[in-house]
């Protein structure tokens, strides 16, 4: 079964994405949410940890923090409030790694 | 949807400095009488709190730790707790608590609760469950 | 689809509250059940009426209530959680002997099985915390 | 020597007001004054005299006000932090239109420049939070 | 006690998951009106506080952001950036807003708030502060 | 002028010890207390960090954790609420690495 891995603390302040990582299995999506979707910008120490990974980023939450859909990494998908809803539909169960 | 969820109540934060832990369980406590297949997952700094020795007389709160040995008779009898996370930590199970409960389908034989998994171990596990609750 | 959703912390210290006000929403408008929305933790923070935010920000308790009437969601705050904290309604006041009240519109104060009921009884729970 | 002290987090959730409290008291078990204990952020959650612990609980509210009547010290809620979370005294109800008060024995709500001035006329500022 | 002390403000914390960057700021208006030699330290993820194009129409908070070009209005005219802090974020100054003050000596010239130090640099001006406020 | 260093958040969930080791300066002390006390625990694998520098550690907190003080790393100091205090007042200045 599919989970979606939901990851809101800033990857350069908590563990919680470093751990998140490594329960992704095939089928997994991680979705940034909040103070998470620093991870996925261009150029950050961080960024490397999500290759291979199926990735999602909230984007209201890109918004504000002032990331530039252009400054995101190759490959992430930039969803909204309706997009996240429909990724906890689509994944059999969700997984908040506060 | 089934009659029976596959719960899992996954504990990621030490004792004390926050109250997760404490509120964690208090949940797992009531969560015992619906019935359903519950397990525990311990890891990163969720580890801590399984650990032995526990004295909280000196910063005046409620030390909790003791009930943890109650979860048996619970019926909460699956305790992953993951590999990795006791290593970093310089940690094994011998500083953990020794958690059992009795199987009544044995003759009331005294069983282990906690399962030693590795990362990739628990994530099977986390993949066959319904729900997971975090705290 | 059914879903439950769980709210760990308060308003405005951390975006949870926020975040979970506008999965709720965005849920609502695409068509799906909320079966309850569960605050622990500091979550029960999210229940108090006595809150007066600036003028120029959001009033995250209100939005709350006008969803909770607007939807008829129900909105449960943790009993437990809810005495700790401080978070009382009229039979909560009189149990503990508490002059006074603070829970806003749309919330009630229950245990904690009834985040379990929700678990069991939703396609889907998902939490936001800190 | 003369110490101001900042609580970031409310009672329970965080270690923050525990600690914090302990300080006090061992520095005032030493001779020291507090000038100040500054309640800011979550922290303001602190003085709600609302709370129910369980009673194998400490009770971090009613401990305050008994180091607060004990040793006349000075508790303060920011104003602003307390609007948004609902720290309410009787000036602000009237002020806000609130139908209810919820501030505990001992605390006493007012501005930012509290902690400034703590900060400045104290010979040290310690800070409790998450 | 001297009358004017040296107060430092850390900031460590990005903005919006949660409240600490904008409240801390709400004390560092506050605490302009109290003649005190003030400066700002942002390090850690407190650098994205000071981040250009922020834009919260989406998630519905309070853009707090262009209060950190009126510093200067409120004689707040240093603030540390940590070089450290920004490279491991894959920032450069140019990510962040351009804040000034203007110098009353010197006829009102315009003047760089923003003084890029490295983490001993800033250890340095920390080390000579009386107090750190800390959120 | 010396620092008090406060720490609080176990090193394993958050990075505030590892910017507050980076701001230690000749003189000052590092003070683990709440969950930041976990650091001082022999065998883990940041205590490494803590290598040279003056490091006290609040006892009950200690006590509540179940970490005896004979697996602490040599050289750490014990210290009670008094003693917290009393570092405080030794310091000219306090930063809470929160």
């Amino acid at each position: 079964m599919s989970i979606l891995h939901i990851v809101n603390k800033s990857p350069y302040e908590k563990n919680s994405l470093d751990t998140a990582v490594g329960f992704v299995k095939n089928g997994d999506t991680v979705l940034l949410i909040e103070d998470a979707v620093y991870a996925a910008a261009k150029g950050g120490s961080v960024a490397a940890k999500l290759d291979g990974l199926d990735v999602s980023v909230l984007g209201s939450d890109l918004a504000a923090r002032g990331i530039a859909e252009d400054r995101l990494i190759d490959g992430v998908s930039v969803v909204d409030y309706s997009g996240f809803v429909d990724l906890v539909e689509a994944k059999d169960s969700t997984q908040s790694w506060l | 949807m089934p009659d029976v969820k596959k719960l899992m109540y996954v504990n990621r934060r030490a004792p004390y400095g926050t109250i997760y832990a404490w509120e964690s369980l208090e949940v797992v406590l009531v969560g015992a009488a619906f019935d359903q297949d519950v397990s525990l997952a311990f890891l990163d700094d969720g580890v801590y709190q399984l650990t032995r020795g526990q004295s909280t007389e000196g910063i005046g709160m409620k030390n909790f730790s003791a009930i943890y040995s109650a979860l048996g008779d619970y019926e909460v009898t699956r305790i992953y707790v993951e590999k990795e996370s006791l290593e970093e930590r310089g940690l094994t199970l011998d500083d953990l608590q020794h958690l059992t409960w009795e199987d009544e389908d044995e003759d009331w034989a005294e069983k282990e609760s906690i399962r030693l998994v590795d990362r990739a171990e628990l994530a099977d596990v986390m993949s066959n469950q319904d729900v997971m609750f975090n705290f | 689809m059914k879903f439950t959703i769980q709210v760990n912390e308060g308003p405005y210290q951390h975006q949870a509250a926020d975040s979970a006000y506008n999965f709720v929403k965005a849920a609502l408008e695409k068509g799906h059940d909320i079966f309850r929305v569960f605050f622990y933790h500091d979550g029960v923070n999210n229940g108090t009426r006595l809150t007066t935010p600036p003028q120029d920000d959001r009033h995250v308790v209100d939005r709350w209530s006008e969803l909770a009437r607007e939807n008829e969601i129900d909105l449960v705050i943790c009993v437990a959680a809810a005495q700790r904290r401080g978070i009382v309604d009229a039979g909560e006041a009189e149990r503990n002997g508490k002059d006074a009240t603070n829970i806003a519109d749309g919330f009630r104060i229950s245990g904690l099985g009834q985040l379990i009921e929700g678990a069991v009884q939703s396609d889907r729970l998902v939490v936001f915390g800190d």
